[in-house]
């Protein structure tokens, strides 16, 4: 545990959220999801919990937003919120 | 391999799923086969483990050979044995029943419709026989998803219904999560035997409170307690007939099953009934829920949302009989999550036949479907009885049981609740069985000609199933003092009274 | 000032859990786009799964991987020097059953898109009313 | 215009399995894997050995047709050798190319520096991995990205500003050409510049 | 909505903070949660299992139970994916677009009577129409041997350094999900079919369920990987390590088909026939 | 004195008739469905009359079919009290299957063979409750018996059966479950048991207030005995077939619901407990009330059936009164007014079924004259009316002579009164009719030569159930014997 | 060495800081790319082989190994970034995004 | 060396800020890929530092690997999103 660095990420985390959901474009959300997921793998390494970490991040940046972006694909990108 | 029957109950659905997930893609017809053999073998350990434990008492299982706080354990007792054959022996029944349906429903799919069904009968079984408190939110969410699968493939609003479930049943799970993280980082296990041993001096603490609470909001949502039910009714109206039969008597009754085994298991009624302080305002809660479910079902047109309807006044009649804290409440719960799943599987099952035959479930296409269908309303009507609360159908015996809690309980609201319930339930059916007897169908009536010309049946595996089921309320209710005295009771800790 | 920091450290991991979940929950309350609802989901999840890891956090330890030489540099191994596994082994399983959800949910979302031509809810609500 | 366009690896033939099976591809993309694996694994106990002739057994058989075609083959150590030879240089520009836009990007006045521009060009490089390599050459290098290559060998590259565009092709494509043994055709290559 | 989604995020928000003053604080030593259950998972390991990362042990091992059923949780989304959005019926889009590989001339085909797939010299493109890009297709064709090498590596390694069946199989997954977005939809599909990726999920999980079995039929418990030593003749702690192993490349194989199962329903939106 | 005999008679004696259901479903012809009545009911009856000396020497038969709940099994008991309801039941199926031949036939009904499964039904369950050792069997029973009577009564399924069925259920069940079941889960609650004892089992309650509440519950939950604010089901039943009619309110139903109260008052709360807390006067004056009201009521009724509707809710509310007044000789007559109106009602019954479906007329100012052209049937109802008058030579006159006699016994001078003003108001309702049915010259001179009396299997019976009455004047020994061994216990 | 190392760091991390700001400050998405594209990667490599060279310190089999595994995320991430580059760039065009042009 | 590490890392959680603002601010989806581009490459060097944090680098270079291998996917796949679907606002618009 690296408090430091934890507090910072935490930061980012939290602005990286609110922006996931406050985006009005279903792309752009998915997309600052993936950053967010990163965000959080690196949450997690620095609190040591490095196998956590590892599936976030070949979740994170493999498949869980392709799957978004697939799915974005098929529907809309449209949002009003 | 007696020793090895709680896993069994498992693991053979479980790996059956696998087979019939590859079948799917050689030889369809081996599917229905596989899944009735798997859950079949899956009944019989239930039904034998329900005698071990009537025989010897608490059957625990250690997988992967673990001792308990380290590894997973499956805890079989008196509370959950007889839960055990209820939902083995219902998706075995269904399974039959609707294998129809099934085919024709899903044309090209019963592979993946099959796997699913099984791992959902799979995940509830585990639910109910695990006694890891993680072990279980795994279980759940396999439960979860086969079912938002199964449920969305419906006609109509179903797969909104079903995403909105999605949300609704995630936001609980994760509750349930959440509260389980709780105990957890305030007594560092899992196992709900060992978190109940250390929770005696945390009783006040703040954490275990919040934990018990969230546990229960989340337990709450997953099984459609009245203020947040929003999600069953039309997840359960819409779902496929062969799906909502499955889903609506068993997922809301395990859910109940896991609220009590964490009340009384996890938390200990000295904790729930005496240091929390909480039981007139949940029990209120479901007078609500009763209430709530039994005006909006008479608001209904439609047979199966009346009956998702009913299903949320049910789920009072549990929470209510379990909040109550006394032995004939308890009771009442406990035997009422046997009784209303056969009661409800009873009822679904004939809204699927009737399904099956009429294309229609509004009260339009009801009529005169005494006539065209007389052993499915036979067996409506003996499910129907059971719900009101008729003896000698098991239905009375548990009503019984709850509204003898609410008196000792001194809960009269409660009381009401069940009797109003009872009265709107009344009419619910009779409104309905009176289309069906007083109104003609399509085909003009021959004056007094004694067979009906038109008689239509749902094909012979339906019609009987669905009797079996029937005869099954009357027999658990002729049976039910033996159920009583002989499991309920011994389910119930001897510290309430 | 290093005691602010202290209390500050001893909960804000909480707190943060508390605000992501919080924020999960009110898309999934609030927002009117399915997909907006999937997103809120999976913030909801990560946040418990901040939660338990939080957990797990211990001071003064290393990851919970044995650092264990076989020959002369094999040595007893302390708990007080490895960080806490089992939440993270808790976690791994809640991470692949919110994939699995997200899945799931996806497919439905591509479903209704299907079937109303819309993500929002208002307007499918509307159509289905309309219908 | 080159009349005789080189023919390019059908993409479309990956995956479905090449007919005539040679024994090259697998062999070497088996050899380069374990390599790889001997960096990753980082164990030399038999258990671990093995377990890594499996997977790379298993990987180059199910994608050792994606690693190299065939054709990838012909003169190969030259190839590799010209190629090695032109990374240092590649770095060079790289490392000045970086600098530019690190002046650039804390320039107060970036905006007056910048004109981003597009420029079109045709290679005369052929083959696909010369194309792509000199693609990201262009990419990593001064204020040019690719945008696109068509199939005669068309570039259209995104120039942050003249001096970076002007350079193109330029010396880059000389060296990739040597590298790749392609010597170079006189009049060949037709500078294009594109208009903005 | 709004109004009502604040006001029940704020409760919910508060009485969850409410409940944070009890905890012990971040990171403490002395925590229940660090002195209960979790030493002896630290301690004991090593010895029980020979595998030093506790993660995995606990994960395949003690808790093996859970594992089982996350894969089959992955699994259930899959067949679940599957069974919402397969559309089947080959119905062809009514154009074909077909790229002429020598010269890039796009050919377009009206009707049904399209172009046989296999022909050597056309390349079947997707009916929004995709460029020429050999920059992308050929960097992530050189790219995805590595990729599953490295998969592979991460399942194989599970045991010393953080990784396993589940990071394995999605970055194996996320291999052959680059694949097709790299070419196309098709190609991934001709190097691994529908239906050998849904055997293969099925065959992952059931590797792991059948390895419990096994356990089970040799007089052990479920998942009690120690009956294993007189199978693979080893001793016990030996046993479980191989045990650990086994369970692994099963998980990683589940993971991997389901992870395509599922991006190739949702890309093609169950049609199989073109994708993202 | 009193043994306890085990035996599966009493449970033989529910499941003949319960059994004879799928049997009559799927006969095919309506001759072979109708003698399996026969058969059933007569298999039936002997099987009752089997116990009857066991019975009358003091005895019991007990017999537990399941465990439900401790202290309340569902268990069935043959006691003095039962045993005539039994017997009446029993025997009166019979004939009112021999007399639904005729009836059902000459109207060529529709869906009969529904009609007599749960007529088998209906009595099974009558059965049931007759025999039922406690309150729980009977309640269950009595819903059974509602269930089964529902499509009964509406058998016309055309709008007013539909609105009489909705009625009859919603009074019947509607009470039954909102009264009865908390009373009785009340009563369970304080006694632990729902057995029926000859001492009552609600020995220990003190509270007065209470104990009202839960006979007022009882009493009222019952909604078959038709005590007054919860009797509006009974005329409004009348569209069922005259058969049905007659086992509604002569047999099955009505004296259900009267035997139940009669159950709850001696084996419930026992006769002790409600002389030392007042609480007969209570009831007592509820079901005068009943029989004024009804009375008067039956008078303004044109209708004949809708008459006698209203006298039966009346004689009921006897029952009670008798049973009420709390005197041993005054609970003698209301038991025994239990077989007494019976047979005397369900020949009034079977008369106007018999007119109906002679000639068609239902309304009492049509019938000026018509004993002239059916004086058989006209006669059996002089008969049956003097019964339910309680006149000589009927056997009417001992129940109503007991009640008498019982309010001198509890010394409630006020209840004679009722009593007697009542059977004025009963010979007000009933001679005119038989009256004007004789004396009166046809209205319609038409009719005179072309109508004669109803079908044989019609007549039969109600010449059967008269000649009854008037047995019964002569012989009431049995009766009276199972009602003085029932209250003395 | 652990001079050089912070050095190389240090540069790196100006490369970085490079980027980020560029990113910020570029007018266009096109120009944005290129800070994105050059200077990160360029960061990335600076840092991290500054990094695989801290790590061969104490030097032994294992950290080579180690080291080679870092050099191999450079290695990747030289072929992934200009790649992804081009994708982004292509996508913009495609998506018929117009650049940025001074004066306007 | 353990502090100038810190110092690094935080240095580098700094500048993933600033790229964050691009990828909530970014005026078109493009911006944000290319903010979020940014932010991950920058976590592929965190990912490392952590590592030396930590004295295991060995077993945080693996996520960092994998990072490197995988972060690419979703910036392609964001690009063929607009390959495909041509236009960047004209979709939301067009309802």
């Amino acid at each position: 545990m690296i408090w430091q660095l934890d507090l910072l990420v935490l930061t980012l985390v939290v602005l990286c959220g609110i922006g996931a959901i406050m985006v009005r474009d279903l792309l752009g959300a998915a997309i600052l999801f993936s950053a967010y997921s990163f965000l959080m793998c690196l949450l997690w390494s620095i609190m040591g919990a490095v196998d956590v970490a590892f599936t976030e991040a070949s979740v994170g940046a493999g498949v869980s937003t392709v799957f978004f972006i697939a799915a974005v694909f098929h529907t809309t990108r449209r949002t009003k919120d | 391999m007696n020793a090895q029957m709680p896993v069994l109950i498992v693991v053979v659905p479980l790996l059956s799923a696998f087979a019939i997930a590859a079948a799917g893609w050689f030889n369809r017809r081996l599917c229905m086969p596989t899944a009735a053999a798997a859950l079949g073998v899956a009944t019989l350990c239930t039904l034998g483990l329900l005698l071990r434990v009537i025989q010897d008492g608490e059957v625990v299982y250690r997988l992967g050979g673990w001792a308990a706080p380290w590894g997973i354990v499956y805890r079989v007792d008196f509370l959950n044995a007889p839960v055990l054959v209820l939902v083995a022996a219902i998706a075995l029944v269904n399974l039959v029943a609707t294998s129809r349906i099934v085919v024709e429903e899903f044309p090209g799919k019963e592979g993946a419709f099959y796997a699913l069904y099984v791992l959902f009968v799979t995940g509830l079984l585990g639910m109910v026989v695990t006694g890891d408190a993680f072990n279980l939110y795994v279980l759940l969410e396999i439960a979860s998803i086969t079912g938002y699968a199964l449920i969305a493939m419906g006609r109509g609003r179903a797969v909104l219904a079903s995403l909105n479930y999605v949300f609704m049943g995630t936001i609980g799970a994760c509750f349930y999560l959440l509260g389980i993280g709780y105990l957890y980082i305030m007594t560092g296990s899992l196992n709900m035997t060992d978190i109940a041993s250390f929770l005696p001096p945390l009783y006040s603490s703040k954490a275990v409170i919040t934990a018990f609470i969230i546990i229960m909001v989340g337990v709450w949502l997953k099984m459609a307690l009245f203020p947040l039910h929003g999600w069953l009714p039309n997840a359960y109206t819409y779902a496929p007939s062969s799906v909502s039969s499955l889903v609506a008597p068993l997922m809301t009754k395990v859910m109940v099953y896991v609220m009590i085994r964490i009340i009384l298991t996890v938390f200990t009624p000295a904790f729930t009934f005496r240091a929390l302080g909480l039981n007139q305002a949940v029990v209120w809660l479901a007078v609500a829920a009763i209430f709530m479910g039994s005006l909006m079902a008479l608001a209904q047109r439609n047979l199966k949302r009346m009956l998702t309807y009913i299903l949320i006044a049910e789920v009072g009649y549990m929470v209510g009989g379990a909040w109550l804290g006394n032995r004939a409440g308890l009771t009442g719960a406990v035997l009422h999550i046997l009784n209303d799943g056969l009661m409800t599987f009873c009822l679904f099952l004939a809204a699927g036949n009737i399904l099956y035959r009429v294309r229609g479930l509004n009260m339009e296409d009801l009529r005169g479907l005494f006539r065209k269908m007389p052993f499915t309303m036979g067996g409506f009507v003996i499910g129907a009885l059971s719900i009101i609360g008729v003896p000698p159908t098991c239905g009375f015996f548990s009503k019984w049981y709850l509204i003898l809690g609410g008196i000792q309980a001194g809960h009269y609201g409660f009381v009401v609740a069940l009797l109003f319930s009872s009265l709107v339930n009344l009419i619910l059916f009779f409104r309905i069985i009176e289309v069906g007897y007083f109104e003609p169908h399509s085909e003009h009536r021959h004056e007094g000609q004694d067979h009906a010309p038109s008689m239509e049946e749902a094909p012979v595996g339906m019609v009987v199933s669905l009797l079996i089921v029937a005869s099954g309320l009357i027999l658990a209710g002729l049976y039910a003092g033996d159920i009583v005295q002989r499991v309920v009771n011994l389910a119930i800790p001897e510290s309430i009274v | 000032m290093s005691d602010f920091f202290s209390h500050l450290v001893a909960r804000y991991n909480y707190w943060i859990y508390i605000t992501l979940m919080m924020i999960g929950l009110y898309a999934m309350i609030a927002k009117n786009n399915l997909v907006k609802k999937i997103i809120g989901m999976n913030i909801f999840q990560t946040a418990i799964i901040l939660f338990y890891i939080s957990i797990g956090a211990k001071k003064g330890a290393t990851i919970p991987i044995i650092s264990h030489g076989s020959g002369h540099e094999a040595h007893v191994v302390k708990a007080a020097d490895y960080i806490n596994p089992l939440p993270h082994v808790l976690m791994l399983t809640a991470i692949v059953v919110a994939v699995a959800t997200l899945g799931v949910a996806l497919a439905l979302a591509v479903q209704v898109y299907r079937q109303y031509k819309t993500l929002e809810e208002d307007e499918i609500l509307q159509k289905i009313r309309e219908s | 215009m080159n009349s005789m366009p080189v023919k390019p690896s059908p993409p479309g033939k990956i995956g479905r399995g090449s007919p005539k099976k040679s024994p090259l591809p697998f062999l070497a993309s088996f050899v380069l894997l374990f390599l790889l694996w001997v960096v990753l694994s980082g164990r030399f106990d038999a258990f671990h050995i093995i377990l890594g002739l499996i997977s790379c057994a298993l990987v180059a058989h199910f994608s050792s047709d994606l690693l190299f075609s065939p054709e990838d083959f012909q003169g190969m150590p030259r190839k590799a050798v010209g190629f090695l030879a032109y990374l240092p240089w590649l770095l060079y520009q790289i490392f000045l190319a970086n600098l530019h836009l690190l002046r650039l990007s804390f320039h107060p006045r970036m905006k007056y520096l910048i004109d981003p521009y597009i420029v079109r060009f045709r290679t005369r490089l052929r083959g696909d991995m010369a194309r792509i390599t000199f693609a990201n050459s262009i990419t990593l290098t001064p204020g040019t990205i690719t945008i696109s290559i068509s199939l005669d060998g068309d570039f259209k590259v995104h120039a942050i500003d003249r001096k970076c565009g002007e350079a193109l092709p330029g010396e880059m494509e000389e060296r990739i050409a040597r590298a790749f043994g392609q010597m170079a055709v006189e009049g060949a290559a037709l500078n294009r510049n594109g208009k903005r | 909505m709004k109004t009502i989604a604040l006001i029940i995020v704020i409760i919910t928000g508060s009485f969850l903070l409410y409940a944070t003053v009890d905890f012990p604080s971040w990171g403490d030593p002395q925590s229940p949660a660090s002195t209960h259950v979790s030493p002896r998972y630290i301690e004991r390991t090593l010895e029980e299992t020979s595998v030093p990362n506790v993660v995995t042990a606990v994960l395949a091992d003690y808790r093996g139970f859970d594992t089982l059923f996350e894969t089959t949780v992955i699994f259930a989304a899959g067949v679940a994916c599957f069974f919402l959005l397969r559309a089947f019926g080959k119905e062809r889009p009514a154009t074909g677009l077909y790229r002429h590989l020598l010269t890039g001339v796009t050919v377009r085909i009206k009707g049904s009577a399209g172009l046989p797939d296999d022909m050597e010299e056309f390349e079947r493109i997707d009916t929004l129409w995709t460029p020429y890009d050999p920059i992308v297709k050929v960097m992530c064709q050189r790219l995805i041997p590595f990729i599953q090498l490295f998969a592979l590596y991460v399942i194989a390694h599970g045991h010393h350094s953080p990784g396993g069946g589940f990071q394995g199989g999605v970055i194996l997954g996320a291999s052959l999900i680059l694949l097709s977005i790299s070419h196309n939809f098709r190609i991934a599909l001709r190097r691994m079919g529908e239906r050998l990726d849904a055997l293969l999920c099925a065959l992952g999980v059931a590797i792991y369920a059948g390895t419990g079995a096994l356990c089970l039929l040799l007089g052990a418990n479920f998942l009690d990987y120690s009956a294993l030593a007189g199978i693979l003749h080893v001793d016990p702690v030996t046993a479980r390590s191989h045990g650990i192993l086994i369970v692994e490349i099963g998980v990683g194989i589940a993971v991997m088909a389901t992870m395509v199962l599922i991006y190739n329903n949702l890309a093609s939106a169950g049609k199989f026939d073109e994708g993202l | 004195m009193m043994d306890t005999a085990i035996s599966a008679k009493p449970l033989l004696a529910v499941l003949v008739s319960l059994c004879v259901v799928p049997v009559l479903a799927y006969s095919r012809s309506p001759n072979v469905r109708e003698g399996w009545t026969f058969v059933a009911g007569l298999l039936k009856l002997l099987i009752v009359a089997s116990m009857v000396p066991t019975v009358l020497k003091g005895n019991r038969i007990e017999w537990t079919i399941a465990r439900f709940l401790p202290g309340a099994d569902l268990a069935l008991r043959v006691d003095p009290l039962g045993m005539l309801l039994a017997l009446v039941s029993s025997s009166l199926w019979i004939v009112t299957s021999a007399y639904s031949i005729g009836y059902m036939r000459g109207l060529k009904e529709h869906s009969q063979t529904r009609y007599y499964c749960f007529f088998a039904l209906a009595l099974s369950a009558t059965v049931g409750v007759a025999f039922s050792a406690n309150l729980l069997t009977a309640y269950l029973f009595y819903e059974m018996l509602s269930f089964a009577t529902y499509p009964l009564v509406t058998h016309h399924q055309d709008r007013e059966a539909r609105i009489s069925g909705r009625k009859y259920l919603a009074y019947i069940v509607g009470a039954s479950i909102g009264l009865v079941l908390p009373a009785m889960l009340v009563t369970y609650q304080l006694a632990g048991t729902l057995e029926f004892r000859s001492g009552g089992i609600l020995g220990q309650v003190n509270s007065h207030s209470l104990l009202m509440v839960l006979l007022l519950l009882f009493v009222f939950g019952f909604a078959k005995a038709a005590i007054m604010p919860l009797h509006a089901w009974l005329p409004a039943a009348m569209v069922a077939p005259t058969p049905v009619s007659a086992l509604l309110h002569a047999v099955a139903v009505v004296k259900v619901g009267a035997f139940c109260i009669l159950r709850v008052i001696t084996g419930i709360f026992g006769r002790e407990l409600l002389l030392a807390q007042h609480l007969g006067v209570i009831l007592c004056i509820i079901a005068s009330f009943t029989i004024l009201t009804a009375s008067l009521i039956a008078l303004s009724q044109d209708e004949l059936k809708r008459r006698l509707a209203f006298s039966t809710i009346s004689q009921l509310s006897y029952i009670v009164l008798g049973a009420a007044l709390l005197s041993p000789k005054a609970m003698t007559g209301g038991m025994v007014h239990i077989a007494m109106h019976a047979f005397g009602k369900i020949t009034l019954f079977f008369c106007a079924g018999a007119i109906y479906v002679a000639t068609g007329i239902q309304k009492i100012r049509e019938m000026d004259g018509i004993g002239r052209r059916m004086p058989i049937t006209m006669a059996a109802f002089f008969i049956g009316s003097l019964s339910v008058i309680g006149l000589p030579p009927t056997g009417g006159l001992f129940s109503k002579w007991y009640m008498a006699l019982g309010t001198l016994q509890a010394h409630q001078w006020v209840f004679l009164v009722v009593l007697l003003l009542s059977s004025l108001l009963n010979a007000a309702y009933f001679l005119p009719i038989v009256y004007k049915a004789f004396f009166c010259p046809p209205q319609e001179p038409t009719f005179e030569h072309t109508s004669t009396e109803a079908p044989i299997w019609c007549l039969i019976p109600l010449v059967i159930t008269a000649s009854c009455s008037i047995v019964l004047f002569f012989y009431p020994g049995p009766f009276f014997k199972l009602a003085e061994l029932a209250v003395l216990k | 060495m652990d001079l050089i190392v912070g050095f190389l760091i240090l540069f790196g991390f100006l490369f970085f800081t490079g980027g980020a700001v560029g990113i910020l400050r570029f007018p266009d998405f096109y120009s944005r790319l290129h800070p994105a594209g050059k200077l990160d990667t360029m960061g990335v490599l600076l840092s991290a082989s500054a990094l695989a060279l801290y790590n061969l310190h104490p030097f032994s089999l294992a950290n080579l190994l180690t080291s080679f595994k870092i050099v191999l995320i450079v290695i990747f991430v030289f072929l992934a970034s200009p790649t992804a580059t081009h994708a982004i760039v292509d996508a913009g065009m495609r998506a018929g995004l117009s650049p940025w042009k001074k004066g306007r | 060396m353990d502090s100038f590490f810190l110092i690094c890392s935080l240095y580098l959680g700094l500048l993933m800020l600033l790229s964050l603002y691009r990828a909530i601010f970014g005026p078109t989806v493009l911006d944000r890929l290319v903010g979020v581009n940014a932010v991950g490459s920058k976590t592929t060097v965190l990912l490392l530092l952590i590592g030396f944090l930590y004295h295991r680098v060995d077993m945080f270079v693996d996520i960092s690997l994998a990072y490197a291998l995988l972060n690419f996917i979703a910036v392609l796949a964001a690009s063929r999103y607009f390959q495909k679907r041509k236009g960047l606002h004209d979709e939301l618009s067009e309802e």
